[in-house]
């Protein structure tokens, strides 16, 4: 039995999973709009004064870059679930670890990495100065890839139960914290000119630390959602 | 290759349920072997949805019992696994992308034989509920793993498709393959039936 | 005039008549442009304070005015559709989405390019600006709200109550934005005066108005005949138009 | 003419790259919402043709083979 | 044949979407633990100092008002849509407009009443004048109702999609911002002790409107919905 | 009540429907009066679903032809609109409470005439797919409407509740009601059926 190679499968999975998303365009755009609306909304509610927007231009950018991640992360497995797509999937040959971090990877394509490259131009409605820009969109990089390893968390946690709601939001919101408190003191460092490396280590630690983990828990959450 | 030869691919003892505070079956001891077919029978709400999803690894908890399976298996459900944005074709390849190496062309020939040649190229959503399950049924004219558990496989077909269904369980079982299947209706195969039980709990 | 009203609840009328009027006002459109442009970036002088960036005027000025029209364009389409239940109506207020969103997006753009070397940004949060922001986002609600549906009948309904929601909202949203303008603290920057534009730079910038509107029209009627061509691919008109067009 | 010479016309005493890029942008905006219907007509009407050929080239195979 | 009155039947269907809620606890505790949640960011993304937090705690405790409610919104439909109870609803002899009414006036009870109440808590820890806060809790009460009948238009016409995402955020926000102007402006207000009577009048206005209007508009996008 | 008698409880004319560019049916007319059992019959993909939306009045843009009904309708489509979190007693209490005043005592009867005595009280989404379906099925014991649109009733339901099923359906057009019903099995019923056949476009 000719079982293609695993690393096969996982660019299939992820082929697929970035598939689906270019056919809904709304999905992948949402994020974006998501987080265009968002920013607006800043200013309609606290004052347009621009010095006052550019002091708290950082946190705002972080804050809604981390809902839109948050929202969206509801929905990786959810379709899945319910039509049962996922059943196969655990019961494929193939190790979840790997099908799981294709999961996690397509969700951060279509979410952190779209929202970090085009985060300078919501950074400049901000009055976000130039000099922070660089900063900014290497900590969202690094820092949504943290989003989505751990938002996966709470989605397959989640994901099976009937009254779970927008339980991920309590479940994942902690976590995301320090990614949070990293991210836009990273921005907020190069706004004062301080250097920015040391928080984007930090950040690169994250990282590594949830591609080794992240997978391990999303698979074995994954595993008590489809037995519930 | 004669029914009941070598290891059995997939082996049952006390299999014991408890659901709701009902008891849906116990001490259920049976073993699979190359080239039976099994029939799970039961009213409704009897456990053989319940029954399968142990059999298949995906129930873990809450049953007693031991379940040994020593084969792949393919398990299709009450839910269809066909992505709606997906054409026929790419959720096909999908399905059989974990299993082994399909050209375009077997794909498009197994879509064939479940009647949906001309079908190929629309988003899934678009089929009839029927049409729906036939692109999952479509992994079966793909699918090499020995044992087959099918959970009520002719919901939504059509008399045709009945037909087909049952040739193709029949081949598979000829060729020295496995199937347990649950049904309301009577198979119509021309291989010994063997036939599964479960009797209390369900709807009267 | 009621004759004319049956009229143009007919498509294959309308698709003709919108072709015979695009004969020679899409020429028109472009060369009022081509003429406005050149007038307005070569012939003019400068302004006194702003330099030469103030000739970004020629464009930003159209795009924006000509954005807004076409959303009460879009509305007035939509309640129609929903009202009098007129097939066309739907047909003409998708056409209108796109492309008054693309002026308001041209209107948003030139604006932050202009800002730059005027106010030293960008961008503010002044209430004209920050709705024309709101503007875009209500048109590509519609765009990609149409888009979503499969079934292009149930779209343009579904675009219609849409845009009928934001006929009733659209003056409120305008007035809570002039309304928050005013109340917090005024922006350090204002436009810069607007009766007391020179002649000389006042005749381009109305060439150049009156062909925005005419670029409008000339793409809604375009469009409308794509979405046409569409809905009616199925019917005798448009095969025998297939036929002779080949 | 207001400016001298092709650089004097490109540079704008500094704010050359500001009008430009505004006129360029709104020239290319232009563009699009005139071309992209204009493409999507031609093609609807392209498809429409080859439809209605293929389906008198059936019809005409249908005759001659019965 | 002795139909049962229209008004038993709204209540019926009232009573119907407040057990689900309650059923479902975390659906029901999810705005406000959202609410919580996000608020608890603000201090962590834009820095702790008091001053600087009761500046902007107006506009920061509306906007996410504003979030928790769209969040919710989306799912008023959906659930109906999918297991067909929907076309049940539109098959009904009784006017769908007093049907729509009672969704709506679910989702405002189980987000925005409940958002109202505990409002203080937040406001507090965000340093909210206590002067403010009758102001915040009235603006809430009002505005919330405005938002759950715009929501409700938003989720009616993007339940049918299958590619719909989360467009709903994009139909619906910029409708939002009326009420964040007033709502956040009415705390601010009474943060100044400037009068807060009218802001409330004007939410009040458009409460009425939408009661008027919005459920027409809603009654009209399901039906496009199941079509679709 | 004969056959046939008075004004149809459902007139069609001249329906005609297009999918995905294939032809479904055409100058489709029939009027369906008191008395009346038909059965809509098609492969998958035939159409069938669609008709009875058009039907029922769901679908009602993309296609032409007339629909004109003169009495309350019952329609029960492939969603069973069954809610999870409620109890199949809530369940039907609300589907059956805007067409009349129900006691609980009658939707406890007519829980335990679709099987389900002793399930009232849990929470629906703890049923077999079978017992799902039958909390929709048991509006039919509480249902004044005249007339009964039932798109594949028999879906997951196990041979005994079929037989019940049939015999419902039997009394109601005895009753002088009328029946719609679409399945991919023959009707064991003691009335006349009449059957409308879809043809072209589905699967093979
Ligand atoms: C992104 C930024 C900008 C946006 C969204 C914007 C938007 C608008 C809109 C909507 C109008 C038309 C108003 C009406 O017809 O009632 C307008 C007109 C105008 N804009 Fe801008 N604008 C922007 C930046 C600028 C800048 C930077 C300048 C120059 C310093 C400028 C100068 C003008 C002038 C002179 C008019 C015409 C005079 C008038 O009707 O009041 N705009 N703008
Ligand atoms: N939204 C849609 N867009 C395009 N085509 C559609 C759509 N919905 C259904 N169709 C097509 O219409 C045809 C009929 O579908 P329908 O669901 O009515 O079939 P059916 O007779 O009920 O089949 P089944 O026995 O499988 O339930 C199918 O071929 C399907 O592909
Ligand atoms: N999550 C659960 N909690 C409690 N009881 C459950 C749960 N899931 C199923 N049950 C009960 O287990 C029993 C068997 O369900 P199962 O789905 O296995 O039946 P089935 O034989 O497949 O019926 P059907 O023919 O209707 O598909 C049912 O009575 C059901 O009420
Ligand atoms: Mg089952
Ligand atoms: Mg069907």
């Amino acid at each position: 039995m000719s079982a293609p190679s695993t690393t096969r499968f996982c660019l299939r999975l992820l082929r697929r999973q970035l598939v689906l998303a270019v056919r809904r365009p709304a999905e992948m755009g949402n994020p974006l709009l998501f987080f265009a609306m968002v920013v607006a909304l800043f200013p309609l509610g606290l004052g347009p004064a621009p010095e006052a927007l550019a002091g708290f231009a950082p946190g705002v950018l972080w804050i809604v870059a981390l809902l839109a991640s948050l929202l969206t992360s509801d929905n990786v497995f959810r379709g899945d679930f319910d039509d049962g797509s996922l059943e196969q999937l655990l019961l494929a040959p193939q190790p979840l670890y790997l099908g799981v971090l294709a999961y996690i990877g397509a969700h951060w394509l279509v979410s952190g990495l779209l929202l970090s490259l085009v985060s300078p131009l919501f950074a400049l409605m901000l009055n976000l100065p130039a000099a922070a820009i660089p900063a900014l969109v290497c900590s969202l990089l690094l820092g949504s890839a943290v989003l989505s390893l751990v938002g996966c968390i709470g989605a397959s946690l989640t994901v099976g139960l009937r009254r779970g709601g927008m339980l991920i939001s309590l479940l994942v919101l902690p976590l995301y914290v320090p990614v949070l408190i990293f991210g836009s003191a990273a921005v907020q460092a190069a706004v004062d000119g301080l250097p920015v490396a040391p928080y984007l280590a930090i950040l690169g630690a994250m990282v590594s630390l949830g591609i080794a983990l992240a997978p391990l828990a999303v698979a074995a959450g994954l595993r008590i959602s489809i037995d519930a | 290759m004669p029914s009941g030869a070598g290891a059995p691919l997939l082996a049952a003892s006390d299999l014991c349920l408890v659901r709701g505070g009902r008891e849906l079956f116990r001490d259920l001891s049976f073993d699979i072997h190359r080239g039976q077919l099994w029939q799970v029978e039961g009213a409704n709400g009897a456990g053989k949805t319940s029954l399968m999803r142990i059999l298949a690894g995906l129930s873990r908890y809450g049953f007693d019992g031991r379940v040994q399976r020593r084969a792949p298996l393919l398990y299709l459900g009450h839910h269809s696994a066909v992505k709606g944005l997906l054409t026929p074709r790419e959720n096909l390849a999908w399905h059989v992308s974990g299993a082994g190496d399909w050209s375009d062309a077997d794909i498009d020939d197994a879509l064939a034989r479940v009647g949906l040649c001309g079908y190929e190229d629309v988003a899934s959503h678009t089929l009839s509920a029927g049409q729906h399950r036939r692109v999952n049924l479509a992994r079966l004219y793909l699918c090499r793993a020995p044992l087959w558990l099918l959970d009520e496989p002719f919901t939504a077909i059509d008399r045709g498709g009945v037909g087909e269904l049952e040739a193709v369980m029949t081949a598979h079982v000829a060729g020295g393959g496995a199937v347990v299947v649950t049904s309301h209706q009577a198979l119509q195969v021309d291989c010994e039936v063997r036939s599964l039980r479960l009797g209390a709990g369900g709807a009267q | 005039m009621w004759s004319f009203l049956h009229k143009l609840g007919s498509p294959p009328w309308l698709y003709a008549i919108s072709g015979s009027i695009l004969r020679w006002l899409l020429p028109l459109t472009l060369l009022a442009l081509a003429a406005g442009v050149v007038w307005g970036l070569l012939f003019t002088p400068p302004d006194f304070r702003q330099g030469n960036s103030y000739r970004i005027i020629y464009i930003h000025v159209p795009a924006a005015v000509v954005a807004l029209a076409g959303y009460y364009v879009m509305a007035t389409a939509g309640a129609i559709s929903l009202i009098w239940r007129m097939k066309m109506a739907d047909v003409a207020m998708k056409a209108a989405a796109p492309v008054g969103a693309a002026l308001t997006f041209a209107a948003l753009f030139t604006g932050a390019v202009w800002g730059k070397p005027t106010w030293g940004t960008y961008w503010v949060w002044d209430a004209r600006i920050t709705s024309m922001l709101l503007l875009l986002f209500l048109y590509l609600g519609v765009v990609v709200l149409y888009e979503a549906y499969e079934n292009k009948e149930a779209a343009g309904k579904a675009c219609a109550v849409l845009s009928l929601v934001g006929t009733v909202n659209i003056p409120i949203i305008y007035k809570s934005v002039d309304w928050w303008y005013s109340l917090h603290q005024p922006a350090s920057i204002k436009f810069t005066g607007d009766s007391t534009i020179d002649p000389s730079m006042l005749y381009p910038l109305l060439l150049m108005i009156c062909a925005f509107y005419a670029l409008f029209t000339c793409c809604l009627l375009l469009n409308m005949r794509a979405e046409l061509l569409q809905r009616e691919a199925r019917t005798g008109w448009v095969r025998k138009l297939a036929r002779g067009g080949e | 003419m207001y400016f001298d010479s092709v650089e004097a016309m490109l540079a704008m005493e500094g704010h050359g790259v500001f009008v430009w890029s505004a006129y360029v942008v709104t020239a290319v905006v232009i563009a699009l919402i005139l071309l992209l219907p204009l493409r999507r007509q031609r093609r609807l009407l392209r498809e429409l043709a080859a439809d209605e050929r293929r389906a008198r080239a059936v019809a005409a195979n249908a005759r001659g083979s019965s």
